[in-house]
């Protein structure tokens, strides 16, 4: 990264044809559609997985080509990743705390 | 008081020499390694002071040798002192089989505490000797911790939620009590003693008190008096379930999930009814939050328990029956 | 980095009498001053991103503890509303992309046009919300009589068969992280649409150009990232339980 | 700017300023008036905003735990009543951790050093910095006012429920400082990563980089990815406070761990916030005065990621009496010991530096052995507290209260003003008086020692803290500590009076007095508006003493 790299960077700059960002508007909106249909067929614990699932990707379209990250510089994919590692770090990290609760030491209080 | 020692605290209980053994390694290590950098720091520092005014270091850049060296011998050591450490906190938190189970509700600023066979002190702890004693914690109000510096253990009281503490006195005395955990105004007030006594003193003390019954006698009139039996008895027409035998066993709840039904469960259906109803019954009882104090649920606690304990409440001063350890299910528990 | 880079930069075309207007003074190219801004915003988004995560967290801890009172108190959201404001934002976000692809294709027109629909939906999107606020901020006579419940009495109390009764400790949960959560998100659309009117007006004297709209495509980013939280909310909020 | 500009004459002293003279223009006088202050932009200015405010609030801090320490004298609890011992400590703590350790360094010498280092103009966004210094300065008024309100009580922890339904003091105005201030950290880091990304010289890579810009580096990730997580938590607090039904009210069945949790996820990564760059500062201390490239840079440099990643898995480790579980508890304490070895391995690779060097003995030198020293008592007794089995014991005690004070302030106090010694010269173009220095050098370090390392003992016979009155028998040690923070005091308050002083009446200092390496000392001192008369390129890297004339400009 320095004058070189800079400078092609903004010379190609990448310009997304129009059509890809209806194309992904579509999606959206079908995933959200689907998102809502799904929620009321009950499927157990993986209601809340689907619903993540097609949040997660839904994020991800809109990260990858509304934010333009797929054609961005490899430092701000980086960025991008770091700050989802982090986030899943924070959550797990305490979460591990959260799940062992159940599993007191034994003989566990008052029994 | 015992503890008044100069620089170093007074071993009163089993874990103590444990915890010091440990802590010895380490300032052992410590002073090494602290040693070491400083001698050679001081070392090099007069050996290559600067004699000339345009004189530079020597280029020197690195040592992947070296480098290995110091990242290997710390990380060894670190694992060891990780493994050690771990060891002897186990041996802290995991308490044996029996124990003799004293209750205590911290309060801004004070400890109260309840032993099982009624009697009741504020700030004093008496305990006997050479026997585990486990403290259940909880708090009506703030954060407390309950701090036995002469036993190296130390544990939080957290409202809402039971903790635990145990600890086996190996010397007869009267020692600090402290609260650590940062209360509120009378903080450093909140401090007491624990008296360690041998097992015929101990058993004169208990038997010295004026109490109005056990634990579980006073949680049974508890019972009565919050019209609780109105409708958890046998003939209540089901409008709340019998708690006969209920205590350490696992119950079905309305929306499928089985539960273990300990202390927490008990205290979380008291003040918070509609959180976990039992399959088949409505959810009509009303909460007893800000009705009774977290003494008065240990104590109706206690008389569910001894519903379930074939030889009701364990005698006051002996060790606690231990109940048949049930599935450690993996019930939501705080 | 080599010592091509070194040579390259020394012959940098960078003089400071014919830079370009916007150049600014500590900055050698265009380039480098886009691309630290962008950088830049995609830090400050990093950073937004571990803001909603610690209230994130709390979700989660709590829907482990209280799946019952979370699939409870989530029927009782607004599906309808809540699934609009979902299409209503993703269309912003759509308008918004479209408002940078007209800057970098010089269309001065089109990225005021987009950038007036990337406002109306966003506006659109908080007045829904705040109907969606109201009916749920209402206030009922017997509310006052729950000493602990001052702002939320959907947090203290519940509607069931025409009467009111207390609402599970844990369904309170659900509801505060609700408010917290979407509050927290109607304020960085605020703070967005307030950003969007300081860019619409610059638009609107065309000051964006092919080789400088830095400000469109910052502000895209971040209206993008506000989007994105969104997709996120509404199945955690909305759809917890729908199939009950 | 060639390094002969600065004579010399002496074969033991390196400082020389006879002949030098201040350039004729320069930051500090090319513009005058309050709003050339105020509405500036440039980092260098935006530093001496940030260096006076802090100074202000270092005093204000120390004010509190000279009260502290005060009361602390007799047993009894008799000078004040224990709820101004409580706000007194709060105070002290709040302001020390978020108004002073936190912004200390980066906010300072890295806002006056990190784009002179790189061989940039200014930092990436100069009126971001400028808004960073006033959510300061309004973060540091919501707290002076929560002081002039009565204080806060609750502990610099805030933590709830006592702090949500409890506590009767300014907590909300406390709160929202700190909350506020947050957000100065965060665009303080924002700058720093886009800077070091974005704007160096030519020539610059990543291995040639000063280890000063590495720790920096580091730091400002701690700070764009932990902070808002306490901010968000203190936002939440606030908002249980308010409306009193909030998600870590236990009546609700909220947790009030989970706070705890929230809040160490910041708070633990937070002290390397306050100790990367103190290390950061060391490594240009000892690689300045052994005249000689730091011992395995890349070690230096990548075990500073290394602190700055591990350590934002460790806070648990503030949680082991706090009802985490004990599986959690094994996974927080293996980890804290995973970060003492990248320290261990600065420490070492210092020592190393050492060796076969041209060691000289000027103030910020001193500084640098008496962080060593200081810092290696901190780490070391940061593995008792690691070990569950012991933590258990000393957690909550004195004993915690003497290892975070031998890091926070032996580490980074003793780093920053080394630092500020050393570049002192750069920032005024004045030198600052050698002797009275090396005589505040030593009392910080005597005073800092007999007030902190009694504290270890108390903390292992039990004494808690935060406690406004304790039994008899720790009388003693309490005493040895007071006394040693009166020297203390007598040691922080010199170089605040021969700072002042030189600042008009200092010897001039020239470019380079100490004849170290880096883009810094290329430039004039005190530097231009711009930094670099001519843009610099380099072509080695930033501590290659062994061929001082290699260096093209």
């Amino acid at each position: 990264m320095d004058a070189t790299l800079r400078q092609e960077e903004h010379e190609h700059e990448h310009v997304v044809p129009k059509s890809l960002y209806l194309t992904i508007f579509g999606l959206l909106m079908v995933l959200t559609a689907a998102t809502v249909g799904l929620a009321f067929v009950d499927l157990g614990v993986m209601n809340i997985a689907v619903a993540l699932a097609v949040a997660v990707v839904k994020a991800s379209l809109v990260v990858l080509f509304f934010m333009h990250v797929k054609y961005s510089s490899r430092l701000v994919q980086l960025v991008v990743l770091a700050s989802i590692v982090w986030l899943l770090i924070l959550f797990g990290i305490t979460l591990s705390d959260y799940i062992t609760r159940g599993w007191l030491v034994a003989p566990p209080i008052v029994r | 008081m015992e503890s008044a020692r100069a620089l170093f605290p007074v071993q009163a209980s089993t874990v103590a020499p444990r915890v010091d053994n440990l802590y010895f390694f380490l300032v052992a290590v410590s002073a090494f390694f602290a040693v070491l950098v400083t001698v050679l720091i001081i070392v090099f520092a007069v050996k290559y002071r600067r004699r000339h005014v345009d004189e530079v270091g020597a280029p020197i850049h690195g040592s992947l040798a070296l480098e290995l060296v110091w990242t290997g011998i710390p990380f060894i050591l670190a694992m060891v002192m990780f493994v050690w450490g771990a060891s002897v906190y186990f041996a802290i938190v995991r308490p044996p089989a029996e124990t003799l189970d004293i209750y205590a509700v911290g309060k801004q600023w004070m400890w109260k505490f309840q032993h099982r066979g009624g009697q009741r002190e504020i700030n004093e702890l008496h305990v006997p000797i050479d026997t585990p004693v486990r403290i259940i914690l909880t708090s009506e109000d703030v954060l407390h911790d309950l701090y036995l510096p002469a036993f190296r253990v130390k544990m939080d009281a957290i409202p809402g939620r039971y903790t635990q503490l145990w600890f086996n006195a190996t010397r007869a005395g009267t020692y600090h009590l402290f609260c650590a955990e940062y209360c509120g105004t009378k903080h450093s007030g909140m401090h007491g003693s624990v008296v360690v006594m041998p097992q015929n003193e101990y058993q004169a003390w208990l038997g010295g008190g004026v109490t109005e019954g056990t634990l579980a006698q006073q949680g049974e009139k508890l019972f009565t008096d919050l019209v609780c039996v109105t409708c958890h008895s046998a003939g209540s027409g089901q409008r709340g379930p019998e708690l006969t035998g209920v205590f350490g066993s696992t119950v079905e709840l309305a929306n499928g999930e089985r539960v273990t039904a300990d202390a927490e469960y008990i205290r979380e259906s008291i003040l918070n009814p509609t959180a976990k109803i039992v399959a088949g019954f409505p959810p009509i009882m009303p909460t007893f939050q800000g009705q009774v104090s977290e003494e008065q649920l240990l104590a109706l606690t206690e008389y569910i328990r001894s519903l379930s304990s074939s030889g009701g409440t364990a005698p006051a001063g002996g060790a606690a029956a231990p109940q048949p350890a049930t599935q450690p299910d993996a019930q939501p528990q705080r | 980095m080599s010592d091509g880079a070194i040579a390259h930069a020394g012959g940098d075309p960078a003089p400071h009498a014919a830079a370009h207007p916007r150049l600014a003074h500590h900055f050698d190219t265009l380039g480098q001053q886009k691309d630290a801004a962008s950088l830049g915003m995609w830090v400050f988004i990093a950073q937004e991103i571990m803001f909603f995560g610690g209230m994130f967290t709390a979700y989660l801890v709590y829907r482990m503890w209280y799946p019952a009172g979370y699939a409870a108190a989530s029927n009782e959201l607004d599906l309808v509303l809540g699934g609009i404001n979902t299409a209503v934002l993703i269309a912003s976000s759509l308008t918004v992309a479209l408002a940078v692809h007209a800057a970098q294709e010089g269309r001065q027109k089109q990225i005021v046009w987009y950038l007036v629909a990337t406002l109306l939906l966003g506006v659109v999107f908080l007045v829904i919300k705040y109907f969606e606020y109201e009916s749920k901020l209402h206030l009922h006579p017997a509310h006052h009589a729950a000493a602990n419940v001052r702002l939320f009495p959907m947090a203290g109390w519940f509607h069931v068969d025409g009467e009111l009764v207390p609402v599970a400790n844990e369904m309170r949960l659900f509801m505060v992280l609700y408010f917290a959560l979407t509050g927290m998100h109607a304020l960085h659309m605020i703070v967005g649409i307030a950003i969007l009117l300081v860019i619409l007006w610059m638009a609107r004297k065309g000051a964006f150009t092919p080789r400088w709209y830095t400000p469109v495509e910052i502000f895209g980013l971040y209206w993008h990232f506000v989007d994105i939280v969104w997709i996120f909310l509404f199945p955690l909020l909305y759809l917890v339980n729908r199939h009950h | 700017m060639s390094p002969d500009i600065t004579p010399t004459s002496t074969a033991s002293a390196t400082v020389r300023s006879a002949g030098a003279v201040m350039p004729a223009r320069h930051y500090l006088n090319e513009q005058g008036g309050w709003a050339s202050w105020l509405l500036t932009t440039d980092h260098k200015r935006i530093a001496l905003l940030y260096l006076f405010s802090i100074t202000a609030f270092f005093f204000l801090g120390g004010f509190f735990a000279l009260l502290v320490r005060l009361e602390l004298l007799t047993p009894g609890g008799d000078l004040m009543t224990s709820d101004v011992y409580n706000r007194a400590f709060t105070m002290h703590g709040v302001i020390m951790v978020f108004f002073f350790l936190v912004p200390s360094i980066p906010a300072t010498l890295g806002n006056f050093l990190v784009p002179l280092m790189v061989g940039a103009k200014d930092l990436a966004f100069p009126k971001i910095n400028l808004l960073s210094w006033y959510l300061y300065v309004i973060g540091g008024a919501f707290a002076i006012a929560a002081m002039i309100g009565g204080g806060v009580d609750t502990g610099w922890t805030f933590y709830t429920p006592y702090s949500s339904m409890a506590s009767n003091s300014k907590v909300l105005t406390g709160a929202i400082g700190v909350f506020v201030s947050g957000f100065s950290s965060i665009l303080t880091g924002l700058n720093f990563i886009v800077t070091i990304h974005r704007m160096r010289a030519p020539g610059l890579t990543w291995f040639r980089l000063p280890l000063f810009i590495w720790a920096h580096y580091a730091t400002s990730l701690i700070m764009i990815l932990g902070t808002p997580v306490v901010a968000i938590t203190i936002l939440l607090l606030a908002f249980e406070r308010v409306l009193r039904v909030g998600i870590f009210d236990p009546t609700i069945g909220g947790d009030p761990v989970l706070f705890q949790h929230l809040f160490w996820f910041y708070s633990h990564p937070a002290v390397y916030i306050m100790v990367l760059p103190g290390m950061g500062v060391i490594s240009e201390l000892v690689a300045g005065f052994a005249r000689k490239n730091i011992f395995g840079y890349s070690f230096v440099a990548f075990s500073s990621l290394a602190i700055a990643i591990l350590g934002f898995l460790v806070w648990g480790h503030h949680l082991f009496v706090a009802g985490e579980t004990p599986y959690s508890a094994l996974v927080f304490s293996i980890i804290s010991y995973m970060v003492a070895v990248p320290s261990a391995i600065k420490v070492f690779n210092w020592t190393a530096t050492f060796y076969k060097g041209s060691i000289s003995y000027e103030t910020p030198m001193l500084y640098a052995f008496g962080f060593v020293g200081l810092f290696l008592v901190g780490g070391l007794t940061g593995l008792f507290v690691a070990a569950i089995g012991v933590d258990i014991h000393v957690h909550d005690t004195y004993f915690v209260v003497a290892h975070f004070h031998y890091i926070m302030v032996g580490g980074t106090l003793m780093a920053y003003l080394g630092g500020l010694h050393f570049w002192w010269p750069k920032i005024t173009g004045r030198l600052y008086p050698e002797g009275w220095a090396k005589l505040s050098a030593l009392i910080v370090f005597v005073g800092f020692n007999l007030t902190f390392f009694p504290q270890f003992i108390l903390g292992y016979l039990g004494m808690p803290r935060r406690y406004h009155a304790y039994p008899d028998e720790f009388q003693v040690l309490n005493v040895m500590s007071t006394a040693g923070a009166s020297i203390l005091a007598l040691g922080y308050l010199l170089p605040m009076v021969y700072f002042t002083w030189s600042w008009k009446k200092g010897k001039i200092a020239g470019d380079n007095p100490f004849r170290a390496k880096g883009l810094e000392w290329e430039t004039t001192s005190p530097p231009p508006t711009f930094n670099f008369d001519r843009p610099p390129v380099v072509t080695e890297a930033t501590h290659s003493y062994a061929h001082q004339e290699a260096r093209v400009v």
